[in-house]
């Protein structure tokens, strides 16, 4: 297989966020299809570093640099993709939950996520429900993630999923929680598709939900 | 143009200190009364007359021992010609230790009669396999830094066996070691052993590879051995650690202060006798200072009077000047458990901060009567944790990172920055065996407890192969020295069978 | 009557060595036998001091003031007890073994002994072989007691222990070892008939092995 | 007879010089003046603007005379009380002195039957005060978690009045809003015999947390400032996370999250001049693999040591952190971490500790880890409490009468100090070998459940006043009654 999607992985995975966009366009003037940078350069780049990070080999800056690296190329990859309407990861819509400013576990499970190839809206903090459903309408994701830092906040997971349902647009995204205060029988019990204890198991969930 | 800063002092290092400089002066002059006035038993004769002709006042002379006294002049001319600073090379010349002033180096204890199995986790009497084990764990734990033995070898004959544990640290370590000898005969043949390992005697006085560690009984008496040890290391250049151990309530006052009066006037009278003898002998005091157990009778190893009364000492020698033999990483528990932890990672901690210099005993357990690889290899562990918080906070423009908050602003995160890219990797220590898992994770790795950890990273050590650190030939010429002691000495052997 | 003894046991239990001699004298006025003193005051005393210490009640210090309180009271009553050829408690010859002067596990022990009425000769630290044997021909000790802390010395307690059979003595003694390298396997090897490995254990095992306890 | 003569009461510990000190608090003035916060509280927005702050939108930056002002106002030495009056559990903030408690709102358990980890429930509240009531070194209270089996509004109420009459160590009360504040506060007064008795023998502490970087919450902020009016002794500290929301440098961090601090300490001193107040709070790294704030790394002793020395340098006292883990379960990284952690409090005198007891990265409560950390105290103090250094304690008489060979055992000098001068631990062990064989080989964690088991079967903690248990039942019903509907 060609030299430069090697090297693509390779940016990836050394996170050099300098050298990738030059190499993305090296590989489509070289002729290769966005499909193929992706499914060939980038994916197997990104797999590699979960692979890494879960061995405890590689650390949350520099997976975080390679999401970047990979975000990077995606800017000029999605239109093609988009075009010739090839299917991508998939989309994710994240925030944190009303009433809540904590987002570093949110801000985390993003970065992972986009690692993982998904197209991420980020809404930000202290989103209440009916900005959750605008949103959903809007962006059209796959999965729905929120995150709650406090036992109070917790409390309009619920509400937003309700939200979701009155506005019919429940039964189009997969709802995937987390945050500190939050366990799986909690998840259930607010009707949420899935729970996870941490930002590298989020990811996971999201890529099984959309695969 | 960049304005650097002046008049500016900086602490380097986190700073800890028990004694005012006043408290630490008058520790010292009652020593010197107690020297002066009190004096010590001295079971040796040469030792004697050395001391008389140097001065001192020799009383109540025995057939086997004389009271000795020395005025405080004696001590001043012998702290003139004492070195400030002693080095000790491994075996290899790779390796060595510095002792001065706020040099910290760790190292383990040595002559348990009993170990726990790595294996089966039972308590036995110690072999030349453990011993061999021992050093061989020393020497791949990044935080030890010198050896002593762990263990006494009790599978040999018993009055040579510090010939047989030096042989098997040889084979295990070519860290800097301390070792004890049986007698001064054992001394004799365990040099003899190091200049084979080095390759002739000329090679000693490029630097010594060994230390002597040599013990006075307290309260105030000095055996023949101890005082025969004492003249032989001046003699020959072997730096020694003359170290007595006074027992807070038993031999020695309950109070902190007289412990460590007494504990000094032991040492100063093995400074003054090493100085008469030869000026310049290379001496390193301190050691042992701990306290009874009132409600059992036992020698605590892990209380906190022992790390307080050691880093009180240490902070004595300094003022001295004088390389400190610290005491820390012990424990009063049988087996690794959460006890040996908390009296670990403590008295540790206050041994780095003071800055004792040759910090011994890391991996005892039961008051010192036993030795635990688990122990070694979790303390090591710790000792880890505690030089991450000895680098102190860095203070400048880069560390404050007052523009990187700029960037950041109220409410965003760090975790992109390049302040963080670049630094994390030193900033935060990354654990050994510690576990920081979220839950979930830690039960799909089996919730293992740290010690199933430190066990498992054990055996690892100990089974992972490892290249032969002595050569055939050279292995066969210095046992060749242990068993020509055996022969020498046969005859004060029992007729039974004292341990296998 | 029962109160003398009771203030005899708690004098001894509290450590005042003068209210214990205070009421054995108050005791001998009264024509109570040495015997009796002994058995139903001072013993009873120091029993409760053992169980008290055991259970991490009372600290050395106070047991070994207890232990000079006891052994004031004994003074008294010895020659007494010797007269009327009632049984004492019994001797013991203590000492460090030759080639060792780490001597406070031995005191140790021969303060607790003489706290349970034991005589105790004490003959010091690095005691020769034939110090023991001198020692036992002079005071006719029911028990040899011998400590050693190091494993080189250890030996010389087996040599001892030699000494004394070839002297032909040893079957007029119990011997028994302590000291921190010591264990009961050591102890059966060298044909020692006990080995303590604390200082009570080795009173309680000094009784037992002169059938007191 | 001595002249100019020094002595260390105690050890002495310091992690940075005066003028890295100097410069760390110029550090956050600058913080504060230029860089500045977002405060989502328009009235303490308000209050700012009117004590000379700048204020932009959320915005807000405070020139640094306010905040000299604000710590000069601020005292470094107060009492906070035991509600029953018992002088040994009261607790003298001041110089050198380190106090140790629990912390709050873990969402789990260790169950004290069955010591496995479940949801921390209502019933768990007064077992863990009573033990806290108990243990010798045990200075102060919190829960050790967050109630999950009452209203989710009314958890932190449910906990004061829970903890309340089971213990008469000061108390440190967190709360959802200001309503909940207002609850917990009647209670407290009512047991002081009113507000104005209160104010004189303030019986708890009112925790709130600003949220790194740089931001103020508005139920933070509520808090405070019912605090400040009703004279509660006021923490107001963060938890910023090194490399996650606060730099990853130790002196960043201190930096940040003093600035943190001082914004609610501006506010508070503004509305109630001379309100007893703490900052500091949890500072400590992120683990760059498995994603959690570290209760037990190295660093957290490190960072809190800045932290608190640049406190005291302002004359402040310190919310320390100590005697937690990461570890999830009662084993010897759960005390290596927990004895580091409070063994560096006990030397930098932080003068509250909190967090004692705390495992699992905080997730999870344990009265197990609490009760081996009193050891661990006790431990560590005896070290702080350092070496007396006078004519008697130099003993050299003493040496003198006993001599060469001879033996201390007996002399009227040890029986005069060997009980304070030396330590006796509770779970510790220091029996001979045989003896702990013989009496069934047990390890610490054997110790610590029995000690455990014993205090929870025995320990009876000093009433409450009656009219104090009858608006405890009040507040709680009015407090169900508010919720009701909430769902």
């Amino acid at each position: 297989m060609s030299e430069i999607l090697s090297e693509i992985s390779t940016c990836v995975i050394e996170g050099n966020v300098d050298d990738i966009e030059e190499l993305t366009q090296d590989a489509l003037e070289e002729g290769l299809s966005a499909e193929e940078i992706l499914d060939k350069g980038l994916m197997p780049g990104m797999d590699h570093v979960g692979v890494e990070f879960k061995a405890g080999n590689m650390f949350v800056p520099e997976v975080l640099r390679s999401a970047r690296v990979m975000h990077g190329s995606m800017e000029i990859l999605r239109p093609l993709l988009t075009a010739s309407d090839v299917k991508m990861t998939g989309k994710l819509l994240i925030g944190t939950v009303k009433g809540d400013l904590h987002d570093i576990g949110k801000n985390l499970v993003g970065m992972m996520c986009e690692g993982a190839g998904f197209e991420i809206k980020d809404l930000g903090k202290d989103i209440a429900p009916d900005e959750f459903v605008e949103a959903v309408k809007e962006f059209e994701p796959d999965v729905v993630g929120m995150s709650a830092l406090l036992t109070t906040t917790m409390r309009s997971m619920g509400h937003t999923i309700k939200a979701l349902e009155e506005a019919g647009v429940r039964d189009k995204v997969k709802v995937i929680i987390g945050g500190a205060p939050v366990t799986q029988s909690f998840a259930e019990q607010i009707g949420a598709d899935g729970y996870a204890s941490n930002a590298a198991a989020a990811a996971e969930m999201a890529k099984k939900f959309v695969s | 143009m960049q304005v650097l800063k002046n008049n500016y002092l900086v602490n380097a290092t986190p700073t800890f200190e028990v004694l005012s400089e006043d408290e630490i002066e008058a520790i010292y002059f009652a020593a010197l009364r107690v020297l002066h006035e009190t004096g010590v038993r001295v079971y040796e004769k040469e030792g004697v007359e050395v001391a008389y002709s140097g001065g001192a006042i020799v009383e109540d002379t025995t057939d086997d021992s004389s009271l000795v006294k020395m005025p405080p002049w004696m001590v001043d001319r012998a702290l003139a010609t004492l070195p400030r600073k002693v080095v000790v090379y491994g075996p290899d010349r790779n390796n060595r230790m510095e002792l001065f002033k706020n040099q910290i180096y760790f190292g383990a204890g040595s002559d348990t009669p009993f170990t726990i199995d790595p294996y089966t986790s039972k308590r036995r009497r110690a072999t030349y396999q453990d011993v061999k084990n021992f050093a061989r764990v020393a020497q791949t734990l990044p935080n030890i830094d010198f050896h002593m033995s762990l263990g006494i070898v009790q599978d040999t004959a018993v009055g040579t066996y510090d010939r047989w544990q030096y042989l098997a640290m040889l084979e295990g370590t070519t860290k800097p070691i301390n070792i004890t000898a049986v007698d001064l005969d054992g001394v004799r043949d365990q040099l003899e052993m190091a200049y084979i390992r080095l390759g002739g005697k000329e090679e000693w006085k490029k630097g010594p590879i060994f230390s002597l560690y040599i013990e006075p009984v307290s309260p105030l008496s000095h055996s023949e051995e101890v005082v025969q040890k004492l003249l032989f290391a001046s003699d020959n250049d072997i730096p020694f650690v003359y170290t007595p151990c006074p027992l807070s309530g038993a031999t020695a006052p309950s109070t902190l202060a007289g412990t460590a009066v007494q504990a000094l006037t032991e040492s100063l009278f093995g400074i003054v006798l090493s100085q008469l003898r030869k000026p310049g002998a290379q001496v390193i005091i301190g050691g042992l200072m701990s306290n009874m157990d009132m409600k059992t009778a036992v020698y605590c190893y892990g209380s906190p009077e022992m790390a307080l009364l050691s880093a009180a000492y240490t902070q004595i020698t300094k003022w001295l000047g004088v390389p400190e033999y610290e005491t820390a990483g012990c424990s009063d528990a049988k087996m690794f458990d959460e006890q040996a932890a908390m009296e670990a990672t403590i008295n540790i901690s206050t041994a780095a901060l003071i800055g004792g210099n040759m910090i011994h005993d890391v991996g005892y357990i039961e008051q010192g009567l036993t030795s635990s690889m688990e122990m070694m290899v979790a303390s090591d562990e710790i000792i880890d944790m505690v030089k991450r918080i000895m680098r102190g906070i860095p203070v400048n423009d880069d560390t404050k990172a007052l523009d990187v908050m700029e960037d950041i602003g109220p409410g965003g995160h760090y975790l992109e920055h390049d302040h963080t890219y670049n630094r994390f990797r030193t900033e935060i220590w990354r654990p050994k065996m510690i576990d920081r898992q979220v839950y979930e994770n830690w039960e799909l790795s089996g919730s293992k407890t740290y010690r199933q950890r430190v066990h498992e990273r054990t055996i690892e050590i100990l089974e992972t192969e490892t290249e032969p650190i002595l050569d055939e030939a050279m292995y066969k010429e210095l046992r060749r020295i242990c068993e020509l002691a055996d022969e020498r000495h046969k005859d004060e052997e029992l007729d039974v069978d004292m341990f296998s | 009557m029962s109160e003398i003894f009771e203030g005899l046991s708690t004098a001894v239990l509290e450590g005042d060595s003068k209210k214990s001699v205070k009421f054995v004298e108050k005791a001998l006025k009264q024509d109570i036998t040495p015997q009796e003193i002994l058995d139903k005051g001072l013993i009873v005393g120091m029993a409760e001091v053992g169980v008290r210490f055991k259970r991490g009640d009372m600290f050395v210090p106070e047991v070994l003031m207890s232990a000079e309180a006891m052994a004031a009271g004994m003074d008294l009553i010895r020659p007494l007890l010797i007269e009327t050829g009632a049984k004492l408690v019994g001797k013991i010859l203590m000492g460090t073994v030759k080639g060792d002067l780490h001597d406070i596990g031995k005191n140790l022990v021969s303060m607790m002994c003489e706290g349970n009425g034991f005589e105790i000769i004490d003959i010091g630290f690095n005691a020769e072989p034939e110090k023991f044997i001198a020692g036992i021909k002079k005071h006719q000790p029911n028990i040899v007691g011998m400590s050693a802390m190091l494993t080189t010395t250890m030996r010389s307690m087996g040599h001892t222990i030699k000494a004394i059979e070839e002297a032909g003595l040893r079957d007029q003694v119990k011997v028994i070892v302590g000291g921190a390298p010591v264990d009961k396997e050591f102890s059966e090897r060298i044909g020692a008939d006990g080995y303590g490995s604390n200082a009570p254990s080795g009173a309680e095992l000094a009784l037992q092995l002169v059938g007191a306890a | 007879m001595r002249t100019n003569y020094k002595v260390n009461s105690g050890t002495r510990f310091r992690m940075l010089s005066e003028d890295q000190l100097e410069e760390l608090f110029n550090g956050v003035l600058h913080v504060l003046e230029n860089i500045g916060l977002e405060v989502h509280h328009e009235e303490s927005r308000e209050i700012l603007k009117k004590a000379g702050a700048w204020v932009d939108g959320l915005h807000v930056r405070i020139p640094s005379y306010m905040v000299r002002r604000a710590l000069d106002m601020a005292p470094r030495s107060f009492t906070l009380y035991a509600r029953d009056g018992n002088p040994a559990n009261n607790i003298h903030i001041g110089p050198g002195r380190a106090h140790f408690g629990p912390g709050p709102t873990c969402p789990n358990f260790i169950d004290v039957e069955t010591m496995e980890r479940r949801p921390y429930l209502k019933s768990d509240v007064p077992l863990v005060a009573r033990m806290v009531d108990a243990l010798p070194n045990i200075d102060f209270c919190e829960s050790l978690g967050t109630v999950n089996d009452v209203h989710h509004e009314l958890g932190a109420l449910y906990e004061f009045a829970g903890m309340f009459p089971n213990t008469s160590k000061p108390i440190v009360a967190w709360s959802y809003d200001w309503d909940d504040s207002a609850a917990i506060h009647e209670i407290a007064i009512t047991e002081a015999g009113g507000q104005e008795a209160f104010e004189r023998r303030p019986n708890y502490v009112h925790y709130c947390e600003p949220l790194s970087p740089l931001v103020s919450t508005f139920e933070a902020l509520d808090k405070l400032i019912f605090a400040a009016r009703h004279r509660v002794p006021l923490i107001f500290t963060p938890c910023p996370i090194a490399g996650g929301t606060a730099p990853i440098t130790p002196a960043g961090i201190v930096i940040q999250g003093a600035a943190e601090s001082w914004m609610g300490l501006v506010i508070a001193q503004t509305i109630q001049p001379g309100l007893p107040f703490f900052m500091g709070g949890v500072y400590s790294v992120m683990d760059m693999n498995a994603m959690i704030l570290s209760y037990g790394a190295p660093e957290l002793s490190l960072m809190m040591a800045g932290i608190t020395e640049l406190a005291h340098y302002v004359g402040l006292p310190l919310w320390q952190t100590g005697g937690c883990t990461d570890s999830k379960t009662f084993d010897e990284q759960a005390i290596i971490e927990g004895s580091l952690s409070v063994f560096f409090s006990a030397l930098t005198g932080g003068d509250m500790t909190h967090d004692v007891g705390y495992t699992e990265s905080a997730m999870t409560g344990s009265v197990f880890q609490l009760a081996a950390m009193d050891e661990a105290i006790g431990y560590s103090r005896r070290i702080t409490r350092g070496i007396e250094v006078n004519e008697d304690t130099l003993a050299v008489n003493v040496i003198n009468d006993v001599g060469p060979n001879g033996h201390y055992l007996k002399h009227e000098h040890t029986r005069r100090y060997y009980k304070n001068e030396f330590w006796y631990p509770n779970v510790c062990d220091r029996t001979d070998y045989e003896t702990w064989d013989m009496m069934g080989r047990t390890t610490m964690k054997d110790r610590v459940v029995s000690r455990v088991n014993d205090i929870l079967a025995s320990h009876q903690p000093s009433p409450i006043k009656p009219e104090t248990e009858k608006v405890i039942k009040k507040v709680l019903e009015e407090a169900e009654e508010r919720v009701k509907d909430h769902d």
